[in-house]
């Protein structure tokens, strides 16, 4: 069954897994790295949007998951851990319980008070990874040796690290689009659209929000993991507020709970900051307006230029 | 006589979806004009058009011999029109005499809020709560004195009965019956057809968004059997 | 072929200013020269970092990969170069950093592509301690912002100091509200205050500093607080206080007078100690592709041009230690309004002469 | 099956509980009648958990659910109605029923097949939705209903959890005539299947349905018995019933 | 730590949380109670300050230029509102941020246009400046005592504005049901656009204020921004007494905290330990008291009853 939605998305992905082709033949490899920052965005707007989109709990602290993911690979690797694998069960398991820890207890709240008592937690990790003296504090860490797959440097750099960062987003995107429309994320929306509805129908909702709450913390955590075998360094500002906010704004500008709007918001919000600062510095004054016009005239966000009328997950 | 609201060839829906289809609808000065007909039929739906609420895709509506198609719906409301909407929608956030003042319009001899404490009873009793602590009666008691409140020369109410114990149901009938005395005109969306029959002057039931029967008291007494027959399958 | 120069400075927010002098004092050099280094056409492209880590890496690799620069010169801060560092380096392209010199790459990690042309972080607050020993001071309050470069301050001012520290106090970064700071101070004893506040924060610290009256009873002593950059805004209430550099805008010498007249006729202020490392970055570079005969592809013969350090810098003697880093004289230097009303920094006198960082002999190269 | 012994609760000074004690057997219809304000949502919100009583208990089938949250109780087999209508705006009207008869029907911890395709969901709750009247309205989103039409979803949710025991909140309230006299004929049908706690002004439909009236005033029951000892006790008819009953 | 020491950092966190009081109060109006997210609110801040310095500038006079700015800071605002709030009313939160979002970085890139990167400053004004001696050992500036007299005023008035005058129902039962209130005859529009107005000139009097103490940069209002969320919410949403109580308790707390941390640290941990976590934690401070407040009263400390 191949609906509007899962054909946009298949351009992106077939567009994607062409690129490392076709870039050469235009003579633009460079594009590269930039397709891998909008890809890492991506993969933590499509968990964000999980928790917002699905579950309308608004986090302006999902951040702070990618910088606890990439810091916990960056110590890993520097205490000479260095299977990708091994790796990945390292962040899973911190950024997971992180998650849970903080969840629970922001998950009390809702609405506005859930967005500021997720900044809240998300500064207090900040500020937390700002104070790891042995760890770069401020000014970060140059990692100079990174992950391995089964030993091999595969994942490190170029197309193995590309196609790596594609199947990531791959399957977080079909993830969060098969969790959206499987049972739990049913209960998910309920809960969004009317929490005491959804208590009165049997559920209880905090405990599917908080799973939905890790899951999207894991996910981010990941690729947190992937930005280090990108960037070859971790700095505390991956994990600032307006990273948070960055994400929603990513979020928000693709298309709510829609299957491709992260995404799109993603390659948006990439693309045209490169795009835009390479042809004025002043550029900020384009991209401000721009945002706003997007607003007021693309209602459903991205998504919705490209598919119209047909909110698919509500 | 002169009509204080007339709606004509009105068309009007939601999105994409067609709800009206060319209501005719006048509103005697001093009378007591009712909207029946199923749920989801459009009464409401032409309560909303006629207070602003929502703009026609056709027709007009003339308020006191005024275009008002398309206006705002505070412009229609200080051409004299008071509304009890479905639902209630108190102000949840203020308290039963914030509900009442905040958007009363003061005429010499005209409502106060001593007179609507003294209509009803119980919101005096309730006087400090706040719109959201009141229970679902009492929301529509302070609902009807919102709009009262606001000294209306035609009082709109949409199913103003609704979750009213029978002592207050009589009681707000009889207050009708007053206000109707006192040269007040009423426009009324109910279903209690006993009621209705006793004080309404004129009659229009409203089916898939058409007006599909019309008549003054008269033809209402004559015809009740087909009037409820569209009220039923 | 013409020469392809990336650079990768801060041009948003606040700091903008700091990488503004770095643009224009570069720009300065190349202009003089018609355009050419080493009698090369420059294609200079400017990239700004935002001060994000991930915009300077993405500009870093487009500069390296699309552009395939010949040098990258970058950056004003820190943590910035931490963060493009490593790709540039290990595409054997050269990076030289006209103003972020981190104790990072000085040691261990010391690289045959990297050069700086500044100074080694420490080293300006190491010269603030002697500074302070020469005014006699012997109470002193010593505050940062609480970050790296807060802390490396700290510590160098501390390492040369022989007083005593009355108390030493860490802010926040972009710290509002100096109130406290201040009545601590004043009830602190101190004869004088050692700080290192770049940008907004000096500029407000310095205005409270004076509204608070503490001017007649302590000594205001700073790096990185009373620049260039932020005298504009601190005008009266920060003259006369104490500085150490590398370099101030009056140091008298041929080279310098041309540069900073040229510098302020074309741009319209004077400049500071970011756009001179600039002006001299350029004529570095000018001097060694002058030095190899344009030919840039062996490296080691640019690297050996480089590290000779050929050309004439506006501060006077100049030269690279083992780790790339500069060997140079440091003053003392104290605020000054000219008659124009505009203010500067000025030279006092030279407190230590071919001044070396301390990680250079943990540098294998 | 449901029994309440004893409860009470007040807002601040307000006491709108005031030792509350009934029964409900299988099989039966009770009523709570009285006037705006008496307390009887607060009732029904303390039953379904929605708020916590002062004291007293309650049993569902001889079990104290008293200190059971609210999805508990609804495990336990509690279903109930909001008397200001409740329901998922953004879903259509087939979903919000499916939601609900998911509730009881399996996990809801599956991540990964399409619940929109589970057909045994959809079915039971195109029958409910059919039932109640709204059979051709199941692919509108909610938001979209008129008042009276939000009131049959409202119930038609209720009722596809399958409880064991309902609560209706003011059922009738916002229906026409003929959708009333419908409803009354399901509740009629379904008493059988089970127990329930009504709340009505509707006189007619009270007479109709209920075994057994209370009536509250101001917290307190101050009268009990079959529907035609209620309508003569001259209690329940100054305080609420007037003389038009 | 000295008793005078101990005064002047309640004072200092007194006018501090004044000056979040100012900024908190607008945006809790519009917020709060019209239930639009303003994030824009901290650039009109900026705004205030750079136009108190533009206008000094030109007018030589802080007093003309007070007035003048004020009048300006109000008149950006409503044409904010005229050209992009009011589209937005209607929609959803996450719009409003967005679009909001956008109008920052506009307003934030237009001021280094305008003005140029580095960091401005004004003098104080000439009669307000020097300091008083309070005690006999503690003097204290004039012109931040002036700023706790004036935060204290527009905090009275605001309070009994909204509490108890009809304007004050208005908006507050505009917010929930703006439909009915103009059902009833009260021009909502109109009304929500004197509110914003009122709450930009709010945030532009609080940008005045600061800006002989602070500095004026761009980007100065995003910081201050979040911290006047914190205010509010802490406060409890569109409720001007909860963000008054807010606001003093974040002034005194991060003031406080900002120089007693390190120092109670210093007491358990060694003078390097405590430097390293001290300014970490006394950062975190206000974020630790907003979840600890959260996580036991999740609708904040003073909450506006009924709304959402
Ligand atoms: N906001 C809306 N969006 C889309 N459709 C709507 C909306 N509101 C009502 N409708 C549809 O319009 C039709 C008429 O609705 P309206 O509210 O006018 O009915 P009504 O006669 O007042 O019914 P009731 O007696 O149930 O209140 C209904 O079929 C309803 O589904
Ligand atoms: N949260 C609350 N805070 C304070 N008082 C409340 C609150 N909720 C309800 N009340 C008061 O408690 C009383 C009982 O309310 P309840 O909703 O139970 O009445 P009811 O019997 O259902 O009335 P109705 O027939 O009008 O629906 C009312 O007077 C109401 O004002
Ligand atoms: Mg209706
Ligand atoms: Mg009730």
């Amino acid at each position: 069954m191949m609906d509007r939605g899962a054909l946009i998305g298949g351009v992106i992905f077939a567009l994607l897994l062409a690129m490392p082709v076709l870039l050469p033949i235009v003579g633009a490899e460079y594009l590269t790295g930039l397709l891998i920052k909008a890809m890492l965005l991506a993969i933590a707007a499509i968990s964000l949007d999980l928790i917002i989109g699905h579950g309308g709990m608004v986090s302006l602290g999902h951040a702070a998951f990618i910088g606890v993911g990439a810091y916990a690979t960056a110590i890993g690797l520097e205490s000479g851990i260095e299977e990708i694998l091994v790796l990945l069960a390292i962040t899973l398991a911190v950024t997971g319980g992180l998650a849970l820890v903080t969840g629970t207890l922001a998950l009390r709240t809702s609405g506005v008070y859930f967005l500021m008592i997720t900044l809240a937690f998300g500064q207090m990790i900040y500020f937390t990874l700002t104070s790891l003296a042995a760890y770069g504090g401020d000014d970060g860490l140059t990692l100079w040796s990174l992950a391995t797959f089964f030993g091999s440097d595969i994942v490190q750099e170029g197309e193995g690290l590309y196609f790596f960062v594609f199947a990531a987003l791959f399957l977080t995107w079909l993830g969060v689009w098969r969790i959206s429309q499987s049972r739990f994320g049913r209960v998910l929306r309920a809960a969004r659209d009317n929490p005491q509805r959804a208590e009165v129908m049997g559920y209880p909702i905090a405990r599917y929000q908080l799973i939905a709450y890790v899951i999207a913390a894991c996910i981010a955590g990941v690729s947190g993991l992937l930005l280090v075998q990108y960037a070859e360094f971790v700095s505390p500002s991956i994990a600032a507020w307006q990273r948070s906010g960055d994400l929603i704004v990513a979020v928000v500008l693709g298309g709510l709970g829609s299957r491709n709007g992260a995404i799109l918001g993603a390659f948006f919000i990439v693309i045209m900051e490169e795009f835009l600062s390479s042809i004025f510095h002043e550029w900020r004054l384009i991209y401000g307006p721009l945002l706003v016009v997007l607003v007021l005239y693309a209602k459903g966000g991205l998504n919705d230029l490209l598919h119209p009328k047909s909110r698919e997950a509500s | 006589m002169s009509h204080i609201a007339r709606i004509e060839n009105l068309h009007a829906g939601y999105g994409r979806a067609e709800v009206l289809f060319g209501i005719d609808m006048q509103v005697r000065q001093g009378a007591v004009t009712t909207l029946m007909g199923r749920n989801g039929m459009g009464k409401s739906t032409t309560i909303r058009c006629l207070m602003g609420l929502l703009t026609p895709r056709e027709g007009s509506i003339h308020i006191s011999g005024k275009d008002m198609t398309g206006a705002p719906p505070f412009k229609v409301a200080q051409a004299g029109l008071g509304l009890v909407p479905e639902g209630r929608q108190v102000f949840p956030s203020l308290s039963v005499v914030e509900n009442l003042r905040a958007t009363a319009r003061p005429r010499a001899d005209g409502w106060t809020e001593e007179r609507i404490f003294e209509a009803f009873p119980r919101l005096a009793e309730r006087k400090g709560h706040y719109g959201f602590q009141l229970s679902g009666g009492e929301q529509q008691m302070l609902a009807i004195g919102r709009a009262l409140m606001t000294n209306p020369d035609l009082l709109v109410l949409d199913e103003a009965t609704e979750g009213l114990a029978p002592l207050i149901r009589e009681e707000i009938w009889s207050m009708l019956d007053r206000l109707k005395q006192t040269g007040l005109s009423i426009l009324l969306v109910d279903k209690n057809l006993d009621e209705l029959a006793r004080i309404s002057d004129q009659y229009y039931v409203i089916e898939k968004g058409k007006i599909v029967w019309s008549g003054d008291a008269a033809a209402f007494g004559a015809e009740r059997t087909k009037v409820e027959q569209y009220l039923h399958l | 072929e013409n020469l392809k120069i990336g650079m990768v400075v801060t041009l948003s927010g606040p700091p903008a200013a700091l990488g503004q002098q770095i643009v224009d004092g570069f720009q300065l050099a190349l202009d003089e020269k018609g355009g050419m280094l080493g009698g090369q056409a420059v294609d200079l492209i400017v990239e700004d970092d935002e001060l994000k880590p991930d915009v300077a890496l993405l500009k870093a690799t487009s500069l390296i990969e699309r552009e395939e620069v010949d040098f990258v010169v970058g950056t004003v801060f820190s943590n910035m170069l931490q963060a493009i560092f490593k790709p540039i380096v290990e595409s054997e392209t050269f990076l030289i950093s006209p103003n972020a010199g981190p104790s990072t790459f000085a040691g261990n990690n010391c690289n045959p592509y990297f050069f700086v042309t500044s100074y080694q972080n420490n080293q300006n607050a190491e010269v603030s301690g002697m500074v302070a020993n020469e005014e006699g001071f012997e109470n002193v309050f010593v505050m940062a912002p609480n970050y790296q470069a807060g802390r490396d301050n700290v510590e160098g001012f501390n390492k040369t100091f022989e007083g005593t520290v009355t108390d030493e106090v860490f802010t926040p970064l972009g710290h509002q509200d100096f109130s406290a700071e201040l009545a601590r101070m004043s009830t602190s004893g101190a004869d004088a205050v050692f700080t290192f506040m770049p940008g907004g924060m000096g500029v407000r610290l310095v205005g409270q500093f004076d509204g608070a009256g503490l001017k007649d009873s302590m000594k205001f002593m700073s790096v990185f607080t009373t620049d260039e950059t932020t005298l504009p805004g601190q005008k009266d209430a920060a003259v006369g206080f104490l500085a150490a550099g590398n370099w101030a805008p009056d140091m008298d010498n041929e080279a310098n007078n041309a540069f900073v007249s040229a510098f302020e006729e074309k741009y319209g202020y004077i400049p500071g100690g970011y756009a001179m490392q600039a002006y001299d970055t350029a004529n570095l570079i000018d001097s060694a592709v002058a030095a190899t005969g344009g030919s840039l592809e062996d490296k080691d013969a640019v690297r050996a041009a480089l590290k000779a350090a050929d050309f004439t810098s506006v501060r006077g003697d100049f030269s690279f230690n083992n780790n790339h880093y500069p060997v140079q004289d440091f003053h003392a230097l104290t605020v000054v309004k000219r008659d124009d009303g505009k203010f500067h920094t000025s030279f006092v006198r030279t407190v230590v002469e071919d001044y070396a960082d301390s990680f250079a002999s943990e540098c294998g190269m | 099956m449901l029994a309440i012994e004893h409860l009470y609760k007040s807002f601040g000074a307000l006491q709108v509980s005031k030792d509350i004690s009934l029964s409900v057997a299988t099989g039966q219809c009770h009523a709570v009648i009285g006037p705006n304000g008496a307390g009887k949502t607060t009732l029904i919100h303390q039953i379904s958990g929605v708020l916590r009583q002062d004291s007293g208990r309650v049993l569902l089938g001889g079990q104290d659910v008293s200190h059971l949250s609210v999805w508990e109780r609804v495990q336990a087999g509690l279903g109930r109605t909001f008397q200001i209508t409740s329901v998922l705006p953004s879903f259509s009207v087939l979903e919000n029923v499916a939601t609900a008869v998911q509730a009881k029907t399996g996990s809801s911890l599956k991540f990964f097949a399409r619940a929109a395709d589970e057909a045994a969901l959809n079915e039971k709750a195109q029958a409910t939705l059919s039932r109640v009247g709204l059979g051709d309205r199941i692919d509108r989103p909610a938001a979209d209903l008129s008042h009276g039409e939000l009131r049959l979803l409202e119930i038609a949710i209720a009722l596809a959890g399958s409880p064991k025991f309902l609560l209706l909140d003011e059922p009738m309230a916002g229906l026409g005539k003929t959708e009333s006299a419908a409803l009354i004929d399901l509740l009629n049908d379904l008493r059988s299947d089970f127990p329930m706690l009504l709340v009505e002004h509707d006189m007619d439909a009270v007479f109709q349905l209920a075994d057994e009236v209370s009536v509250l005033v101001e917290g307190e029951i101050v009268a009990r018995g079959t529907p035609s000892e209620v309508r003569e006790n001259p209690q329940a008819r100054a305080a609420y019933l007037g003389d038009g009953a | 730590m000295s008793l005078t020491l101990f005064l002047i950092l309640c004072l200092n966190g007194l006018q501090y949380g004044l000056l979040l009081f100012l900024i908190a109060a607008g945006l809790t109006l519009v917020f709060g109670v019209m239930g639009f997210i303003n994030l824009a609110h901290g650039v009109q801040y900026m705004v205030g300050a750079y136009l108190i310095f533009a206008f000094t500038g030109l007018t030589g006079s802080f007093w003309l230029a007070l007035v003048l700015s004020l009048i300006t800071a109000l008149l950006i605002g409503l044409l904010l509102e005229y050209v992009v709030f009011r589209h937005l009313y209607s929609r959803s939160h996450l719009d409003q941020v967005l679009a909001t979002f956008g109008i920052i970085i506009f307003l934030n890139e237009l001021a280094k246009v305008l003005f140029g990167p580095a960091t401005l400053s004004i003098d104080t004004p000439e009669l307000l400046s020097g300091s008083i001696q309070l005690t006999e050992q503690l003097r204290y500036p004039v012109y931040r005592l002036v700023t706790i007299g004036v935060g204290l005023v527009v905090a009275v008035g605001l309070f009994l504005t909204i509490s108890y005058t009809r304007t004050g129902m208005l908006i507050r039962a505009g917010s929930t049901t703006p439909e009915m209130v103009s059902a009833l005859g009260v021009n909502v529009k109109q009304l929500f656009q004197i509110v914003f107005g009122v709450g930009a000139m709010l945030a532009g009097f609080a940008g005045v204020i600061a800006a002989p103490i602070f500095a004026i940069e761009p980007g100065m209002g995003d910081n201050i921004l979040i911290i006047a969320f914190v205010v509010i919410i802490i406060g409890g949403v569109g409720s001007i007494g909860g963000a008054f109580v807010a606001a003093i308790l974040v002034g005194l707390i991060d003031t406080l905290g900002r120089s007693l941390v390190t120092e109670a640290l210093g007491l358990v941990f060694n003078a390097s330990m405590a430097n390293q976590i001290g300014p970490a934690l006394a950062s975190m401070l206000i974020y630790i008291l907003m979840a600890a407040i959260l996580v036991f009263r999740p609708k904040g400390l003073l909450p506006a009853k009924g709304a959402t």
